[in-house]
């Protein structure tokens, strides 16, 4: 059920494991064998499959500081720009003064920030996410997940390297 | 294929949760069952109150601001003490769910998904306000900075504007931490349950899997969602704060009231919180989750800290009066304690100061029901508080002429009341919609069993 | 609603750029007198513009081909923050003797000369006003821009059969894009009190 | 709209519609939606040549509010008048024009006036007929009457009265001339102790120490504009003198409030008091005059001590100042000290003038002032009623069945007449009871004219088309007389307007004018004809006449407390009470609203044991009211005070019903004037209680010197208000730091720097403002002309209640003093204002720039752009913000009287900010005309409609940026301050701090 839907399926073996090291290791032997493209359902984040995976550091981090920088500017800009656009004397105060801006910025800064995080997760993770890949349900619950993308060819390889490795279950997906 | 049970693990003050991931979702799918008569009825109830809130407010546009109880030179009364308290109710979640997550305090985990739905409809609530309380409420948009015929922009030197910012940033931020958070416990709903729901709740998850690169973003993000929050919970009751600060009201005039607002807007919102979810955790069967010993003795310590920052605020504010020598705050504070509004004065205190120093007693700390009076009394209080900084500082500044007291009348109460009927309509809908407890953020602190046992 | 105040906000820049693209009043001024105007002679009065009167003046004919000076009418507009309105008097002054050179016209002379015998005067439909929370002062424009004045406003009411809205006078935004060009005060209380 | 404007009863024709238009206009326009609807343009017919659409037009005209006769400048838009202010050429009021004067605008445009002529039918209800008719049934009656013909009229003398007593005697039945407060006491005594009833003018200018014994020559009494001009002159700190005015009274009223010096004297015994200042004058001066020195002999300052319960010391101090202030002036003749024993007190006064020296000085007779026939008449011909000698009976500008006390039986003798034709525009307790009604036009409505005193031939002029179908009563005097022929017949004229014209040709004879028109036109525009007022007549003492003599007045009744009435200072002897600007602007004493109330000293509070509000039972043989109690500090604790004009039983919706009428308690008098002060009365407490309409807060200044005073002598040696304070020892007074002073500069040049952008380029001028509170009295005419000029709403009693009322200028009364028992109580007046600061707290707040800095210098109020959020109500350091509440716009002119709106000034919708602007648009109005001309603006070419108005020129409105102008004088003035000058908002109105007599020693 899980969108986006109907894509073409990418054939390969979903294996279920229970116990998180068993994961981690069948994860490293995967890697060692050169499995590069492997997808593990997790239902929360796990440091022992994280570490096995060995990822590089999300990009989030820089959308969201250009976010941040652009809500501060878009701030002040605007205050500033409203303010001598028609100017309007009000109890003696200069017509751009800064410090009550600095409240806008400072929001604006703050909202954008946010906006742009949540934008960024949903382009990475959800839009740029893999299609078709075969899930299941337990994956949310308690079990872990780990999709190998394999041909026929090597799918027996793989399989028996699985269930040596200690998964419950595994599945064969075919295209 | 059987679930190996995990051994008892810790969170390191000796109290444990013994739980698997599959109790987790299971219990908390079981908060979104079909609602009982009980249920029911409070969220009819709450409609209703709202729906006479509604009849007020159309009250106040058809015919005038004049139903309400305002006594110039009192220009300002229950409506905006309505929308402070509000606001200050949200900036508990805020805390709980972020500052706390970012100081890693594994306390939150039970409870913060909860606290924060209760800062999103309660910064909801207040927002309603600025618009309720104004004289031609038909046009309050002027207030926004939109391009129109008249080449006109609106005065960004007003506070009331630095409050359409921080309100509205405030309540975008919080309801997106919502719903970001709430994702993957909506995929594991989804994942459990059938036919329609499976449908709805499907689409709700945006195709969350769980994925390890999804968690690898997710888990980034959320933490910069919470760097973002925190500077934010202090910054909103400032500004609030400043509504009263920079203006030139005797008794409004204070340095201090930054810090002292957002003290009391975070022990107002726990007061809340309490009082919330006290009943929740029993209506939702979810006690072995939200436990006294931990969960309620750390919200009553915090309580305990801010409500004594607000002790020492409300020194402050006697001290500083007269310690200036200026003859305007002297006279606005006297008259706060002994003047026409002595009552309301009173009840501030002993509500906000004396009550929460009960909870120097872990007794009373793991006492539900104590708590439950406590908040029941801390959002009393915090009401107060707000109505005797805004009315009784009004009734009595520069031009003796002009004082006056104030009688609210019918239309302040019927705000008042509609404003917690709409909130408790939320609230209720939510509890019955979405996992009101973070399914996997419990999870993530469950140890996931092991084959060759222990740790690593 | 408040969200969407900060995308607005958010994106003032922009919003502003959209916003100030079009320059304000499309009626530039012309000629205070024109040559004289061979007024057309209309056949279907329901295709012109404007709110159809109870009379059908043509101020093509009065102040287009005969260039009758808009103050012979309008005869406080100098002096006064009112133009003022032609009295009956005024009307009847010419009407008396001139009874109108074709069927079309004449028709119109004798509806006036009825209401003039019945002392009931014509309820012309109002085209232009101004709120009545800003005060616009006729005299200081036509003294500030000579005869163009009327112009600039109201359009080249000489050509008009039947008058009709050339610029919104009624948006501020008008006034203000003239103001602003002519660099005179903005100041809201000089129309606003 | 415009139809909205038209569908009054008022002819279409006469207006250029569009124009008029304000009324609901602001709401409409507010909320920017007039766009929408179709509007018409309704030509005039024929254009008249005096108006010009969108400016006013000025008409001369004369006040008939009271008998005094002040001239009046009205002010038309489009052929309607829309405020009255005095006519500067009128040598009886210069220019002013007092509360009760200017609310005659509410008296025309009264919804509640008789639309037409109407006929009693025999079920008692009215019937509207035709004008002919009623004068056919008029003319009837008179001729089955015959001789057995009375009128009560209380037309001030002039041409009408004339005519009208010519009618009557040419029917031979009989004139009483009315005036409810007809100064009787005063007369009876002239024609004692000088052997002239003449009643004198009072020169208070060159007065140099003024005692009053109870005459409130400041609002209810004599000339008041005129005498407040004159106080002001003597009492202002003018060419640095201050004249004493010592006010001895059981009450204090609005004089008294302006008093240096109150001695709360026992009721009535006034003329001891005075006897005996003479006594001490004459004894030391060697009992000169002879003829006196017996007579006064008796009347030893003991004997007044005695009676008066002040000190013999006292008295005699005050006697020698009298005497060595040359010249000085006594007055007496108020209607509160109305007693038995009132022409004892005037007789005695005058004496106390005689030996003074103040007669042809101070007091100066031979301005032939005019009087009616007294109260005797009136009881005369109420006996006859009775004696059903009185046939038909008709009703002129008078309202007796209300006026006179109850006790008097009037109204039932009234009853008794066979046919009673009243000529009033209202319906009131007098026309209510009559057969027929000719509602005449109202005093701006037609031509008449006044003769107020020797010299001043004042004309009226009709400035608008009547409202109603109603005619000139002299038009119905000469119609009813061609219908009725006979005796009457000579009465021929084709109009009275003809009559009137033809009586001006003989005045122009008298006064040697050959050529008529010119004379005409010239008093057409000058509003009347003004002579040198002759000579002040010698009188001499009449001394075998002058029998000095004191009695305590015995007082009916039982009861604790002696009962003091006196007029309203805003409802009068009641015929204001339909008209709500008089209503609403409370009064200036008491500084109550809309309802009655019942003055109980402080020391009488606690033993009765009652608070404000708390409502007592006064009882008295003739009747009993109740009222809400109002302590008040200026009355004798053996006394409670009630004020006259309420307790209406009719005069139209907004006076029926309303209060009480102390009328009711009064016994029925003896002799030749009604004594207001005849009775005791028995107090109880019902032990209910209601909140007071009252519009005053805190009335104490808790030492923040908002109405700051100086000591005469360090105001002659020049000292700030400042300086004067650490001269006297107070150095606590708050003292500009160093740091403070450098504040301000800095905020002097953050101005400076801001005022170089867009509007705020170039130089401006800086409308400012200068308020001298030495000469305030507290009127409250300048809060009446800004009700009138800036189309402020009455927003009613209940909102009052509620503190919402829309005073956008205010004067605020604080006691000094008086706080423990013993200590003197005295009131500082001071007219609260916005006060257009530079650094205004209430702009920046305002999130829509709707409260924003103008670059001339004010503190503009845009309606149109204020969302109501009140936070600029909030921050107003003055509180003179006002907020509407409710749809203010669309209550409080119920038709016709929204005629009334100046339509230069927006109407205010509900949900949006208001406040004093300054008057803007008179500013703008100048501005414009200047432009026109090519000029800059003179100084003094216009000035605020609260500068108009005040009877004492204590405001002064201008440009403060122009050196010669004199509003910036004033600013530099030593005397001047600023409301809470240190919070550094920097108002643009300086107050001149009051100058205070030394205390009493």
């Amino acid at each position: 059920m899980a969108l986006p839907l109907r894509s073409r399926r990418v054939p390969g073996l979903l294996a279920s494991f229970v116990h998180v090291d068993a994961a981690a290791d069948a994860i490293r032997a995967l890697r060692a064998r050169g499995h590069r493209n492997l997808v593990v359902y997790t239902a929360a984040p796990n440091h022992e499959i994280e570490e096995a995976l060995d990822h590089s550091v999300s990009p989030v981090r820089l959308v969201t500081l250009i976010g941040g920088l652009t809500g501060c500017a878009a701030g002040f800009g605007m205050t500033l720009w409203m303010s001598y656009d028609w100017p309007v004397l009000v109890g003696g105060k200069p017509i751009g003064s800064i410090p009550p801006y600095v409240v806008i910025a400072f929001e604006l800064t703050i909202l954008l920030g946010a906006l742009s995080t949540v934008a960024a997760v949903a382009l990475f993770s959800v839009l740029m996410g893999k299609r078709g890949i075969a899930y299941d349900p337990k994956f949310s619950d308690d079990q872990i997940g780990v999709f190998v993308p394999a041909g026929g060819d090597q799918a027996g390889a793989v399989e028996q390297m699985l269930r040596s490795a200690g998964a419950v279950e595994v599945r064969r997906e075919a295209a | 294929m059987a679930v190996v049970a995990p051994p008892p693990v810790g969170h390191g003050d000796g109290h444990a949760i013994t739980q698997t991931h599959a109790d987790v979702t299971r219990d908390v799918v079981a908060t979104l069952s079909a609602p009982s008569r009980g249920y029911v009825l409070l969220l009819l109830g709450s409609a209703a109150v709202f729906l006479m809130g509604l009849l007020t407010f159309l009250i106040l546009v058809i015919d005038g601001l004049g139903h309400a109880g305002y006594q110039p030179p009192i220009f300002w009364s229950v409506y905006i003490t309505t929308f402070v308290f509000w606001v200050g109710i949200g900036h508990a979640g805020t805390l709980i769910s972020a500052i706390l997550f970012l100081f890693r305090s594994p306390w939150r985990t039970a409870v913060y998904r909860s606290t924060e739905v209760m800062t999103v409809f309660a910064v909801m609530t207040a927002a309603l306000f600025p618009i309720i309380h104004i004289g031609r409420q038909w046009i309050f948009y002027w207030l926004l900075p939109y391009p129109n015929q008249r080449y006109l922009w609106p005065n960004f030197k007003s506070p009331l504007i630095w409050d359409v910012f921080a309100i509205s940033t405030y309540f975008t931020v919080s309801a997106t931490f919502l719903v970001f958070g709430l994702v993957p416990d909506v995929a594991a709903v989804r994942d459990k349950v059938t036919g329609w729901r499976k449908t709805v709740y499907g689409l709700a998850s945006v195709g969350w899997q769980g994925t390890d690169n999804q968690w690898r973003h997710y888990s980034r993000a959320y933490l910069y969602l919470a760097a973002l929050a925190t500077p934010l919970v202090l910054s909103v009751h400032s500004v609030v704060s400043w509504d009263f600060a920079v203006s030139i009201v005797p008794g409004w005039h204070g340095t201090i009231f930054a810090p002292y607002f957002v003290a009391g807007a975070i022990y107002s919102g726990i007061g809340m919180v309490l009082t919330l979810i006290i009943p929740l955790r029993r209506a939702l069967r979810i006690e072995h989750m939200i436990t006294p010993e931990y969960h309620f003795d750390n919200l009553a310590k915090l309580t305990l800290l801010t409500g004594s920052i607000l002790f020492y605020a409300y020194g402050m504010e006697y001290f500083v009066a007269w310690y200036s020598g200026n003859m305007f705050e002297q006279t606005t504070f006297y008259r706060r304690a002994f003047g026409p509004y002595w009552w309301a004065g009173w009840t501030m205190i002993i509500c906000n100061a004396f009550v929460s120093q009960l909870l120097w007693f872990r007794k009373v700390r793991t006492n539900l029901t104590a708590l439950f009076i406590i908040s029941i009394f801390i959002n009393v209080g915090m009401w107060f508080e707000r109505f005797v900084i805004i009315v009784s500082s009004l009734s009595n500044d520069y031009v003796p002429w002009a004082w006056d007291q104030l009688n609210p009348s019918w239309a302040d109460w019927g705000i008042l009341a509609g404003s917690f009927g709409w909130f408790g309509m939320w609230f209720l809908l939510f509890a019955k919609t979405f996992p009101i407890v973070a399914i996997q953020e419990i999870k993530e602190m469950i140890p996931m069993p092991r084959k060759r046992g222990g740790h690593h | 609603m408040r969200t969407l105040a900060i995308v607005l906000g958010g994106a003032g820049g922009l919003a502003i750029l959209l916003a100030f693209g079009d320059p304000g009043p499309e009626a530039q001024q012309t000629a205070a007198v024109p040559d004289s105007i061979a007024a057309p002679v209309i056949s279907d009065t329901g295709a012109l513009q404007g709110p159809r009167q109870p009379l059908f003046f043509r101020h093509d004919i009065h102040a287009g081909q005969f260039k009758i000076q808009c103050q012979y009418c309008h005869y406080s507009v100098a002096v006064s923050p009112e133009p003022g309105i032609p009295s009956m008097q005024t009307c009847m002054g010419c009407h008396l003797v001139i009874a109108g050179s074709d069927s079309a016209s004449r028709t119109e002379i004798r509806k006036l000369r009825q209401a003039w015998t019945e002392k009931k005067p014509i309820e012309w439909v109002r085209v232009h006003f101004v709120p009545r929370h800003a005060h616009f002062p006729h005299q200081r424009h036509v003294k500030a821009m000579g005869p163009n004045a009327c112009a600039t406003c109201h359009g080249d009411v000489a050509r008009m059969p039947q008058v009709f809205k050339v610029n919104n006078v009624t948006n501020m935004g008008f006034c203000i894009t003239c103001h602003v060009e002519r660099n005179v005060s903005r100041d809201c209380s000089v129309c606003h009190y | 709209m415009a139809d909205e404007t038209t569908a009054s009863t008022l002819d279409r024709r006469k207006f250029l519609t569009v124009l008029g238009a304000t009324t609901g206009g602001g709401a409409l326009a507010l909320s920017g939606c007039s766009t929408g609807k179709v509007e018409k343009l309704v030509p005039y017919l024929v254009q008249s040549e005096d108006q010009i659409p969108g400016l006013a037009t000025w008409y001369a005209s004369t006040c008939t509010e009271c008998s005094t006769g002040c001239g009046v400048h009205v002010r038309t838009r489009e052929g309607r008048p829309v405020k009255l202010e005095g006519n500067p050429e009128h040598p009886v009021n210069r220019g002013k024009l007092c509360s009760r004067g200017q609310a005659a605008l509410q008296g025309l445009y009264n919804p509640g006036r008789v639309k037409g002529p109407m006929a009693r039918n025999p079920d008692g209800s009215f019937q509207a007929i035709t004008w002919d008719d009623a004068i056919a049934r008029l003319a009837a009656k008179l001729g089955e009457a015959g001789s057995r013909v009375a009128v009560i009229s209380g037309a001030g003398r002039g041409t009408f009265s004339d005519l009208l007593g010519d009618w009557t005697a040419a029917l031979g039945g009989r004139l009483v001339r009315h005036e409810t407060f007809d100064r009787e006491p005063e007369r009876a005594a002239n024609r004692q102790v000088f052997g002239s009833d003449q009643l004198p003018l009072y020169d208070l200018g060159k007065a140099r120490y003024i005692v009053s014994f109870g005459a409130d020559f400041l609002d209810t009494w004599g000339a008041p504009l005129e005498q407040a001009r004159g106080f002001a002159a003597a009492h202002g700190f003018e060419g640095g003198q201050v004249a004493k005015l010592v006010y001895a009274a059981p009450r204090m009223d609005l004089t008294g409030l302006n008093a240096d010096q109150w001695l709360p004297i026992k009721p009535g015994s006034e003329a001891a008091l005075a006897l005996a200042m003479a006594q001490v004058l004459v004894s030391e001066r060697g009992g000169q005059p002879a003829g006196l020195a017996g007579a006064l002999a008796a009347y030893t300052p003991a004997l007044a001590a005695e009676e008066t319960g002040v000190p013999a010391a006292t008295i005699e101090r005050l006697a020698r100042e009298f005497a060595a202030a040359r010249p000085s002036l006594a007055l007496a003749g108020g209607v509160a000290a109305q007693h038995a024993g009132a022409t004892e007190v005037c007789a005695a006064v005058n004496i106390l003038n005689f030996v003074a020296g103040n007669i042809g000085e101070t007091v100066r007779f031979g301005a032939e002032l005019p009087a009616a026939d007294g109260h005797a008449a009136l009881a005369g011909l109420a006996r006859s009623m009775n004696a059903g000698e009185v046939g038909v009976v008709l009703v002129h500008d008078a309202n007796p069945v209300y006026t006179q006390p109850r006790a008097t039986g009037f109204a039932d003798a009234f009853r008794k007449v066979g046919y009673k034709v009243s000529t009033s525009l209202y319906l009131d307790e007098t026309a209510a009871l009559c057969d027929l009604l000719l509602p005449q036009h109202h005093a701006l409505e037609r031509w008449d004219d006044l003769r107020p005193r020797a010299g001043v031939y004042s004309l009226m002029q009709p400035v608008l088309e009547p409202v109603f179908d109603t005619l000139p009563a002299g038009d119905i005097l000469l119609r009813v007389s061609q219908k009725a022929g006979g005796a009457l017949a000579r009465f021929n004229a084709p109009s009275y307007e003809a009559h009137l014209k033809s009586r001006w040709q003989a005045l122009a004879g008298e006064l040697g004018e050959s050529d008529f028109a010119a004379f005409w036109h010239g008093a057409l525009q000058r509003g009347g004809v003004y002579r040198e007022p002759p000579a002040a007549g010698a009188v001499s003492l009449a001394l075998e006449n002058a029998q000095a003599s004191y009695t305590r007045p015995a007082l009916g009744g039982e009861g604790e407390f002696t009962f003091l009435t006196y007029p309203h200072p805003m409802l009068y002897d009641g015929r204001g009470a339909n008209k709500p600007w008089l209503l609403e602007i409370a009064d200036p004493v008491t500084k109550i609203s809309w309802h009655s109330w019942v003055e109980v000293g402080p020391g009488a509070a606690r033993r009765l044991d009652v608070r404000d509000g708390e409502i007592l039972e006064l009882s008295t043989p003739q009747g009993t009211v109740e009222a809400p109690v109002f302590v008040y500090p200026g009355i004798r604790d053996d006394v409670v005070a009630m004020p006259l004009g309420l307790g209406h039983t009719a005069y139209g919706a907004f006076a029926e019903g309303r209060g009480v009428n102390p009328l009711d308690l009064l016994a029925a008098p003896s002799g030749e004037y009604v004594p207001y002060l005849s009775t005791r009365v028995a107090v109880r407490k019902t032990g209910r209680y209601r909140k007071l309409a009252s519009v005053a807060g805190v009335a104490r200044q808790l030492g923040r010197g908002i109405a700051e005073s100086i000591p005469l002598a360090a105001a002659q040696k020049g000292l700030t208000v400042e300086q004067a304070y650490i001269e006297a020892g107070l150095g606590h007074h708050e003292v500009n730091t160093e740091r403070e002073l450098e504040a301000v500069h800095g905020w002097a040049e953050e101005q400076h720097e801001a005022t170089q952008y867009g509007n705020y380029e170039g130089e401006n001028p800086q409308w400012a403002m200068a308020i001298d509170l030495a000469k305030c009295t507290g009127c409250n005419a300048c809060v009446t002309a800004c009700y009138a000029e800036n189309n402020i709403p009455t927003v009613g009693e209940e909102q009052v209640l509620k503190g919402r009322e829309m005073t956008w200028l205010r004067i605020e009364r604080y006691w000094e003093g008086g706080e423990e028992p013993g200590e003197p109580v005295s009131a500082r007046f001071v007219p609260m204002l916005c006060q257009h600061c530079a650094n205004a707290p209430c702009e920046p707040v305002c999130p829509v720039y709707a409260a924003y800095h103008t670059p001339d210098g004010l503190n503009g109020q845009v309606y149109n752009r204020c969302v109501g959020t009140r936070y600029c109500a909030n921050n107003c350091p003055y509180k003179v913000r006002y907020f509407n509440w409710y749809k203010y716009n669309e209550r409080a002119w119920p038709a016709p009287l929204h005629l009334q709106l100046n339509p230069d000034v927006t109407v205010r919708a509900r949900g949006v900010m208001e406040k004093c602007t300054f008057c803007i648009q008179r500013i703008r109005g100048a501005q414009n005309q200047a432009r026109l001309e090519d000029r800059p603006i003179r100084d003094g070419e216009f000035t605020t409609a609260c500068a108009q108005a005040c009877p004492s020129d204590c405001i002064v409105f201008g440009n403060v940026r122009d050196p010669s102008s004199r509003v910036a004088r004033l600013a530099q003035n030593p005397r001047g301050y600023r409301v809470l000058e240190d919070l550094n908002v920097r108002p643009a109105i300086t107050y001149l701090a009051k100058v205070l007599l030394p205390a009493e020693a």
